[in-house]
């Protein structure tokens, strides 16, 4: 088979990196990022999505070239990239002239005049040649890229990846730097500008990862040697010397950063906690369950009518109280669900469970049962936690006084979740380790094999259901304290998919997994709320690209990681 | 070593417990029944349309069910993402309409204006579809069952969000075809044009596939691979082109539904694709996955329940509001379906090693 | 196992640094969430005389930077046309003050509620964290407003919202946590009983059936109609529900059609509200009955989803002829900015909004010499609560001491004309809708 | 000798098609005994009757004077039978070890949630469990594959794994199904000593599927021949060889042993093939 020309194949690489860039104007991210900056007073987000368009077009093409050559020859790497880059350029420049004619705008709402001039850089349409001419640098530098030793790119490629992270998240660092005090509002306003960095804190980023990842690449293996050196006492004296660092970063975690990274760590923790709930009915026993969110509602409501002073609560009963309540309620409705669907297997299952889910979010939110849930108008005025004595009834309306300390700030609420987020986690982790775990995976390896070594799948598959359900219950009893009012529509089915998928993500099976997968899904995009139009947009591409890189998910189970492990040994041994 | 007391006392609360289930669910289907027949509240006239809308309906949740159930049958795959392949192809009709109205061809050309959209939907969402099995999907063949799910889940937000972005957030009016305004007397009951021309659209649609999977090479080819990958590889099946080409004709039914959905309903939105996916995903698993005649069955057996059910089983157990836990029902009679009959109404009896 | 532990020890080490760079006067400082904002202009800016004595704290502006004002709203989800909207109003609202108030640049930061509590609060509990925030616009949901308003007021923030009606909202009673809480948007209580009272005594219906979404809003106004209708001697014969996501709505029609009403009034959302409209005279026994709505689907999307039978259809909504300002030509900036008509009904209250805001920040706003601002919270709050006569282009604002600044002159319009392009009810020659009552 | 297993008129249906006919059957007590027949004959189907997978449809399964057939998988396992597959089915996902434990499940009783707080008791149990499961796992020679994922094990030491496991549970009946498919002539050997050892040291009866001649005349005491689901003739293996039915049965589709013997090759292939 002949090989394709490689120039032939850098055109196909800019017209296809093009079309992507013409899509990323029509979706709408150009026009609004071109607002917001990555450094300020000189390149916007808009522009800087662009030219990283253009620049892997180049890079891309140019790796391809390295493929498609025999002899490794860097001018037509160079050439490669530079005409990637051209033609991605050529293709927006078409855009402009086209759209300079006609109006797509009665198509595509976002083909607008600020597109295409933010595209022209504010030029005019007639300066539109300067879109290829860009392109072709980009292009070009993208291929030099790939030119440079491994020691310096990698450098390079972590300081850029960190100052864009830093951008894109400016307006949150500032904002808990500045509230710090003085010395650090300084700091902030040195380093941030409005909307993105400034050009001082872009070279102090920079300049300080690649200093630290130099640093790594240099002296990196003496330190990790060091380390593996020590004696047995010394490494246990580091682990708990890390362990205890742990710890105090999070408990001062919320007090530092506000409460806004609180309720952001809050949620995440709560998905956490469902998350190791479903763990343990789809991650260890196999069993797909797409209507979790009913247990998380169940567990909400539970606490909502015994804690509520509002007009659906039942009794003013201590959250500490209803907690456990709720988890046992949960854990019932969990046998409840889970003895229907015993006999249904596979996706089967799934879709029954999915009707579980949408059954409770209907019924509670329904007319027909608005007089004990509150329907539509939901349950408000749920007590929040008191360490100390409540007071007595004054009026049903009214609050009971907590006489001490009251939780009430998402910072309070903070230690309730990830305290009891790191007790599941180990309540998970033990019964992984434990006859009923090794029972759920063999059940989710093999049903029927594991039934005839013995193993009760009645009982079995109950129990996961039940545990499955009491950890979700317990993640919204905290998230209707969180809140303080719940409402039928918080208990969406999206929440069951983004719970599934943060287990998948994560890796199936693997409890820091879901720790994992609940700050990648839940955590980002709680901090994106800025960029919210696209904000499920990037979900929604993150949730394909992970699982295009990572099927296995970024954190896999231990039964992966030990075999990983056990070939690298041999491995070893043969060497 | 026999069974302990309490193993016993578990066996026979969760017989106990199962059978009582079906009882009640039966039971309370049973006397809702007669309690809201007995009341007399609605003229049989009223009792047909509520099944002809039920049909209307369910035919739409059939033909983009047949999607995930060709899908499902070949890759044992949830596609996710078929909803909204269900939406892009209302997208582009609605465009293409519109247009066309603007020049009043389809006031001339009525089925003309009808035809082209639908075959115009078909393709994009066809194109659609394939462009998604190649980035999102194909990579994935031969990861673990949930991968390709996850991927799928993926897709369907992206889909959603850059048509949100091309097109905006709110509602575009699929332009109405003036020659189908009106009723049709069908065997004495008048039945709305739209219904009656939705609804043999939708059988049309249906018996074409059918007979091109039971009668085609590609038919042959696609039952094939559904059987196995492997066996039919050998047999000089280019096993990839069998996928892509049931994934676009899949996405091509969901097209031409989404046209058919815009005509009865008439809005078109970035959103619209979510609810009738589920519940088209709910018919398939019905009807039994995999199995086409199965999809049909499940979409109209939906439908109709969707559509009767809140009158007839829940009014008359004194439930106010009925129609607010329309999709209450249809789960539940899913999962009494599935009590009854665990591969769904036409699935195949043994599911082992499917899941 | 010693890899990772490395890794997790780089990491920390890292985390660590920070920690302490910015952990230093965690101890030192009080938390930020007790003093915000009260960071010492005097060290700042040394020239500046002013002393902030506000008893909320004061937001400092240097000369460089610009006046921070924020929306939140639910701008993803199915819902987001309504966020996206008002969104919109208040970027008109913007740039109708050239993009700059007090010589300096507005900036808009926007946050995402998606309708739900916890949105809200999150939302709101980001927002609160901004010190340099001045004032809020939202949010879109009542729902949102009930989860994040607690938070916002206890930071010294006043948000003004554009689209809540649930009455409890502005309720004299409504508590403290609710302080910072204003809106344009009317409450519902005063539109479910005029579209009662216009049934009952214009009309001459006595028998009604009412018909909601499941959202709390259109549950709570059909309630105050059913209310008000029977409290005038009608008769309620169904109330019937939905699902929001719900499209064939023949079969419950069919159902209220076996009650025989004459008026059905079913206050939605303009997705459900499209259905029933599109579909409610195809079923027998309902080719007559009135058909009524209110102000969410007072909007053009309504003849597009609701099609020919839109003509006749009554609906309430505040009354535009109330509408001083230029209304059209805001529609007309709104058409040439985003191309295509409005997403909702309450763009005009959020540019309305966004203008009550401006004008009470330049009323209270002290700014020194050399353009540094400083604005007391407090002030800035009882600036808003005190707006008077304020002339919006919804008619003409007062706020009342429990939050309402909407006018609430509650009109019923009747659709005359179904084509969407003709939708125009502040046209004084040939509007459509046409006001009929009062 | 005292019977283990009496089989009467075991009869399974899979619509109109007779598996299983009517089919008398004992198994004396350390006893080995097999089943042999052309392919579809219904050997497994008979073996799926006994272990409780498929309910058969008529006749009665009697062990050790307890009626199985009304008693789920589990239960029948806990009387005592355990089973290999014809196509090896061993928990992929999970180690050897582990692949073990879960055959132990049955002698473990500590409740999850003494588990959770880990009582001494079940630190106690769970150390008895993984001794006797190491014991196991060099018993049948896997001696350090411990920590290997079932499914990354090569095919002779699956087959050994799955048998472990079904010695896990104690059985006092064995059932395999064709262990020695897909072996080599060294393997079989290997197997055939192995399978007596079973017997000889653990007193373990065992019954078993087998197509691979050698192996069956080689170690069984007693032969029953199934075709089209029907007995067509029982005995010690120098009877089997002789009985004309057998040798027609055989016979009748081509040739003699060496169709016995394609069609063993033929079956090894596939499950070679399904193993990846």
């Amino acid at each position: 088979m002949k090989k394709e020309n490689f120039l032939w194949s850098a055109v196909k690489t800019g017209l296809i990196v093009g079309v992507v860039a013409i899509f990323i104007c029509f979706v709408g991210m150009v026009e609004v990022f071109s607002k917001r900056d990555v450094i300020e007073k000189l390149i916007t987000l808009g522009q800087f999505v662009l030219l990283a368009a253009m620049f892997s077009a180049g890079f891309i093409a140019s790796r391809h070239t390295s493929s498609l050559l025999e002899k490794n020859k860097p001018v037509s790497n160079l050439v490669a990239g530079l005409v990637a880059g051209l033609f991605t350029g050529l293709v927006l420049a078409l855009l402009v002239v086209v759209g300079a004619e006609v109006n797509l705008r009665a198509v595509f709402l976002n083909a607008t005049t600020t597109l295409y001039d933010v595209l022209t850089l504010d030029k005019g349409v007639g300066n539109v040649w300067i879109l290829p001419l860009i392109g072709a640098v980009a292009g070009l530098l993208g291929a030099a890229s790939l030119l440079l030793p491994q020691i310096l790119r990698r450098p390079i490629t972590q300081a850029l990846v960190f100052v864009i992270f830093m951008a894109f998240f400016s307006g949150l660092f500032r904002v808990v730097m500045i509230n710090q005090g003085s010395d650090m509002s300084k700091a902030a306003k040195y380093l941030f500008g409005q909307t993105g960095l400034t050009l001082e804190g872009t070279l102090i980023f920079f300049l300080g990862v690649i200093a630290v990842s130099m640093l790594w690449s240099y002296k990196g293996k003496d330190i990790q040697a060091g380390v593996t050196r020590l004696p047995k006492a010394g490494r246990l004296s580091l682990r708990v010397i890390v362990y205890a660092l742990i710890a105090y970063v999070a408990l001062g975690l919320p007090q530092v950063s506000g409460p806004f990274i609180a309720q952001v760590i809050v949620t995440v923790a709560l998905f956490v906690l469902m998350g190791l709930g479903l763990n343990i009915t789809l991650g260890f026993a196999g069993l797909l369950d797409l209507g979790f969110v009913a247990f998380y509602a169940i567990g909400a409501y539970t606490v909502g009518l015994l804690t509520s002073y509002g007009a659906f609560g039942l009794q003013h009963i201590p959250f500490w109280v209803a907690v456990p309540i709720a988890v046992l309620v949960a854990m019932a409705s969990g046998a409840m669900l889970g003895l229907p669907v015993l006999g249904i297997r596979g996706d089967y299952l799934a879709i029954a469970t999915l009707g579980f889910g949408e059954i409770v979010r209907l019924l509670a939110g329904s007319d027909f049962l608005a007089p004990f849930f509150g329907g539509p108008q939901g349950i408000i005025g749920i007590q929040k936690p008191c360490l100390g004595t409540l007071g007595p009834f004054i009026r049903v309306d009214v609050p009971r006084v907590c006489n001490g300390l009251e939780l009430g700030k998402p910072q309070d609420i903070y230690y309730i979740a990830v305290v009891s987020a790191v007790i599941i986690a180990f309540v998970a982790w033990r019964l992984r380790e434990s006859r009923l775990g090794r029972a759920w995976m063999a059940i989710r390896e093999d049903e029927d094999v594991a039934e005839a070594l013995g193993v009760n799948l009645i009982q079995t598959k109950l129990l996961a259901y039940m545990l499955g359900a009491a950890f979700a219950g317990l993640g919204g009893a905290i998230f209707a304290t969180l809140i303080g009012s719940i409402f039928a529509t918080s208990m969406q089915l999206i929440v069951s998919i983004n719970v599934v998928s943060l287990i998948i993500v994560g890796g199936m099976g693997s409890i820091p997994g879901v720790i994992v997968g609940a700050i990648a899904l839940i955590g980002l995009p709680e901090l994106l709320r800025e960029v919210s139009e696209f904000r499920f947009l990037l979900y929604g591409a993150t949730l394909i690209i992970m699982m295009l890189a990572k099927p296995e998910g970024l954190w896999p189970s231990q039964a992966t990681r030990r075999e990983l492990h056990h070939t690298e040994v041999e491995a070893g041994v043969k060497a | 070593m026999r069974t302990s007391p309490g193993e016993r006392l578990l066996d026979l609360a969760v017989s106990g417990v199962l059978w009582g289930f079906r009882i009640l669910l039966v039971a309370a289907i049973l006397i809702g029944t007669i309690a809201t027949i007995r009341a007399g509240k609605y003229t049989s006239e009223q009792w047909i349309d509520f099944v002809v809308f039920g049909i209307s309906q369910g035919s739409i949740y059939a033909l983009i069910a047949l999607g995930y159930t060709m899908v499902y049958g070949i890759l044992r795959m949830i596609n996710f993402a078929h909803g909204d392949i269900f939406m892009t192809g209302a997208f582009a009709a609605y465009f293409l309409a519109t247009w066309m109205n603007g020049t009043g061809f389809i006031d001339s050309y009525p089925i003309l204006g009808l035809l082209i959209p639908i075959l115009f939907a078909m393709i994009v969402a066809g194109g659609i579809a394939m462009l998604v099995e190649r980035i999102a999907y194909r990579p994935l063949r031969g990861a673990p069952r949930l991968v390709p799910l996850i991927s799928a889940i993926g897709a369907s937000f992206f889909l959603e969000y850059a048509f949100r972005g091309f097109f905006g957030p709110g509602v575009y009016a699929y332009p109405p075809i003036k020659a189908l305004e009106g009723e049709w007397d069908i065997l004495g009951i008048g039945i709305l044009k739209v219904q009656v021309v939705v609804a043999v659209a939708a059988f049309i649609m249906m018996a074409i596939l059918y007979s091109i999977v039971m009668f085609t090479k590609v038919g042959k080819a696609m039952r094939a691979v559904s059987e196995s990958k492997d066996t039919a590889a050998l047999m000089g099946i280019d096993v990839n082109r069998i996928i892509v080409s049931t994934f676009a004709l899949g996405a091509a039914m969901a097209g031409a539904a989404g046209v058919l959905y815009s005509l009865i309903f008439r809005q078109v939105g970035f959103f619209m694709g979510f609810t009738p996916g589920i519940k088209a995903f709910t018919a398939a698993v019905l009807g039994g996955i995999g199995n086409i005649p199965g999809a049909m069955v499940g979409g109209l057996v939906l439908g109709i329940f969707e559509s009767v059910g809140p009158s007839l089983f829940l009014e008359g157990l004194g439930i106010t509001r009925p129609y607010q836990l329309k999709d209450a029902i249809a789960y539940t009679m899913l999962v009494m379906i599935l009590l009854f009959r665990p591969s769904g109404i036409l699935g195949e009896r043994i599911t082992t090693k499917k899941a | 196992m010693t890899k990772r532990l490395l890794a997790l020890l780089s990491v920390l080490v890292i985390a660590s640094m920070a920690l302490a760079a910015c952990g230093t006067p965690a101890t030192e400082a009080p938390v930020a969430t007790e003093a915000p904002a009260t960071e010492a202009p005097a060290t700042e800016a040394p020239a500046a005389a002013y002393e902030c004595t506000d008893a909320l704290g004061c937001v400092t502006i240097a000369p460089d930077e610009p006046v921070h004002i924020a929306y939140w709203g639910v701008l993803s989800g199915p819902d987001s046309s309504l966020g996206e909207d008002s969104k919109r109003g208040v970027e008109i609202a913007i740039d109708d003050k050239g993009g700059k108030i007090l010589d300096h640049d507005i900036l808009l930061t926007t946050e995402d509620a998606g309708c739900t509590p916890e949105g809200g609060a999150t939302a709101a509990t980001k927002l609160a964290t901004d010190t340099s925030i001045v004032g809020l616009i939202g949010s879109s949901c009542s729902d949102e407003t009930v989860g994040g308003i607690a938070t916002l007021t206890n930071a010294g923030l006043t948000t003004i919202s554009p689209s809540n009606t649930r009455p409890v909202l502005s309720d004299p009673a409504r508590g403290p946590d609710y302080a910072g809480y204003l809106r344009t948007a009317h409450s519902d209580a005063f539109q479910g009983k005029a579209v009662a009272e216009f049934a009952y005594n214009v009309l001459g219906a006595r028998k009604a059936a009412t018909l909601h979404d499941g959202s709390s809003y259109a549950q709570a106004l059909q309630q105050v109609f059913a209310d008000n209708f029977i409290a005038l001697g009608g008769e309620i014969v169904a109330q019937e529900a939905v699902a929001k996501d719900a499209t064939d709505m023949k079969p419950v029609l069919t159902t209220i059609a076996a009650a025989q009403p004459e008026f059905l009034y079913y206050p939605v959302f303009v997705a459900v509200g499209g259905y029933v409209t599109a579909q409610v005279r195809d079923v027998a026994g309902l080719e007559t009955v009135a058909l009524a709505g209110s102000d969410g689907i007072f909007t053009a999307d309504l003849l597009k989803g609701g099609g020919p039978n839109t003509e006749g259809m009554y609906l309430s909504s505040p009354d535009f002829s109330a509408f001083t300002g230029d209304y059209a030509g805001f529609i007309a900036k709104h058409e040439a900015k985003y191309g295509g008509s409005t997403l909702s009904t309450f763009h005009a209250h959020a540019y309305d909004a966004a203008n009550i805001l401006f004008a009470a920040l330049e009323k209270v706003a002290v700014v020194e010499a050399d353009g540094t601002i400083y604005v007391p919270r407090q002030a800035l709050r009882d600036a808003i609560y005190a707006t008077k006569d304020f002339q919006g282009i919804t008619g003409t604002l007062s706020c009342s001491p429990s939050g309402d600044c909407g006018a609430p002159v509650i009109a019923v319009y009747q659709i005359v004309n179904s084509d969407p392009a003709s939708w125009n009810p502040a046209d004084t020659a040939n509007p459509n809708p046409k006001k009929i009552y009062p | 000798m005292t019977t283990l297993l009496t089989a009467t008129k075991v009869t399974k249906r899979f619509g109109g098609l007779v598996a299983v006919n009517a089919v008398d059957f004992e198994i004396p007590e350390k006893s080995i005994v097999s089943m042999i027949g052309p392919n579809g004959a219904g050997k497994t189907t008979f073996f799926n009757c006994i272990t409780g997978f498929g309910k058969c449809d008529e006749g009665e399964i009697i062990f050790e004077g307890t009626p199985t057939q009304r008693l789920r998988p589990d239960q029948i396992s806990r009387l005592g039978i355990s089973r290999t597959y014809q196509n090896i089915r061993l928990f992929a996902e999970m180690s050897a070890l582990e692949n073990i434990l879960v055959g132990q499940h049955i002698f473990l009783h500590s409740s999850w949630m003494s588990a959770v707080i880990g009582t001494p008791k079940v630190h106690q149990e769970e150390r008895i469990a993984l001794a006797e499961a190491q014991r196991l796992l060099d018993f049948v020679g896997l001696k350090g594959q411990g920590d290997m994922m079932a499914r990354n094990l090569p095919y002779g030491a699956q087959r050994r794994l799955e048998i472990a496991r079904a010695l896990a549970t104690k059985p006092k009946l064995l059932l395999l199904d064709e262990p020695s498919a897909g072996m080599n002539p060294r393997e079989t050997e290997d197997l055939t000593a192995f399978i007596r050892q079973l017997r000889d040291e653990l007193g373990i009866t065992i019954f078993l599927i087998e197509h691979h001649m050698r192996v069956v005349m080689g170690i069984s005491e007693h032969i029953t021949v199934l075709d089209y689901g029907e007995k067509i003739a029982e005995g010690t293996p120098a009877e089997i060889q002789k009985n004309p039915r057998v040798i027609e049965a055989y016979l009748g589709r081509g040739a003699a042993t060496e169709g016995m013997a394609t069609a063993h090759e033929r079956h090894s292939d596939k499950t070679n093939s399904k193993l990846r």
